[in-house]
């Protein structure tokens, strides 16, 4: 099982890419806990999770190919 | 009777033909909203003679100051895929909650200089109130629930990232 | 000390420069407002690179249906002198109730076709709440308290006086 | 004593011009009286009067070249 990540925004700085592959994550909150370890100074920035564009705000059960975003806060217009 | 059902059958056909219309619109374009392009948007409208106000909000980056530097230009990235299922879902409900005629927004990607603009949303209807309501509920929409972000690039080339209010 | 009576100095006289200008800006224009002059309006501002949001408020001549006939167009009169003092003052007062960057108004005399834009109200301001909320109770103020008046023509020639809502 | 009396919109339709002059009118009450009896359509529609630009909503003494306007209602924009 394989799931595909989108980074966006600042958060773009500490990972360095636009997108992550990751594969046997079950949860938000496990992918969440992986990415805070890979990453550490993610967790001195304000996001918000997206599972297939839909923002969620509970651990969610992820599924084949989902595609997770992570959303620092929007500042458009 | 018969005219009453016929009556709502053109209604669906034609709300179809509507939302499918408001489904190809394209928001993002390439760089600044230029006044011409604003201009054409305008002139285009001049046709539908049952519009009695426009309302137009120009969202144009400013040279904010930050410490000793200043914002030159504003970069900005979208997750699309997000954005254009949030511009959907916001033409709806203004649609739904305001008697419009139409309307249109228009929203830049890649580099915006400072006194460019970056965002234009256009709503027209019969009567005042509802074109100026919708467009302010729009805007308020776009800046808090948009997946837009803009880079804020200072004149010795570092950046920041910017935040709305 | 002396240095807070120079920059009261300043003040005043930069106050008073402001005013004149806004004195001196001519309102009413000679038929419709054209898309291509509001263009060049938005144009001129992006030297001011202090503005981050404008609204614009555009009144466009409706073909409203009268019985069996429709309004081909409006034209438009006033009291000139006593239109000059209200909309100054309605300006006088909009800088003084919001921190506004910029307002212009324009408004149309004599014959404005059904389509055409005959009343264009311009507001920027640092930030969007500003020029959006003033821009609303100028164009309120505009309708209630500026003595012009519309004839409405009919596609056959005759005319009724138009009324606001 | 000679006053300039102002007629603007439907009112223009009434008196057939736009300008009026009077003699020897002492108040706009005078006034009001002399234009309701020259022209008693003017009895079927609203206006305000403006003295010197200023909207009036009492009887008010008027001086010689004193302009007063008749208003129907406004219907700009």
């Amino acid at each position: 099982m394989e799931i595909n990540v989108l980074v966006f925004g600042q958060i773009t700085d500490i990972t360095g890419k636009g997108s992550l592959k990751f594969t046997d994550i079950k949860s938000t909150g496990e992918l969440n806990q992986l990415l805070l370890k890979t990453y550490p100074l993610l967790g001195s920035v304000k996001y918000l999770m997206a599972v297939n564009k839909r923002i969620i705000h509970e651990n969610t059960i992820l599924m084949n190919e989902d595609t997770i975003a992570l959303l620092p806060p929007f500042s458009g217009g | 009777m018969e005219n009453e059902i016929a009556s709502k059958i053109n209604w669906t056909i034609f709300n179809t033909y509507k939302m499918e219309g408001k489904k190809k619109h394209k928001v993002f374009i390439e760089g600044p909203v230029s006044p011409a392009f604003i201009a054409e948007s305008i002139a285009k409208h001049s046709s539908k003679t049952n519009i009695g106000a426009h309302s137009l909000f120009l969202g144009q980056v400013r040279n904010d100051k930050i410490g000793e530097r200043e914002v030159v230009a504003i970069e900005y990235t979208t997750y699309q895929e997000m954005a254009d299922e949030k511009f959907h879902e916001i033409r709806e409900d203004a649609f739904k909650q305001f008697p419009l005629i139409c309307m249109h927004i228009y929203h830049s990607l890649g580099l915006v200089k400072a006194g460019e603009i970056s965002l234009f949303v256009f709503t027209s209807s019969v009567h005042r109130k509802d074109a100026i309501a919708a467009c302010e509920v729009i805007v308020e929409r776009i800046k808090k629930e948009v997946p837009v972000w803009g880079r804020e690039i200072l004149d010795n080339e570092d950046y920041q990232w910017k935040v709305n209010t």
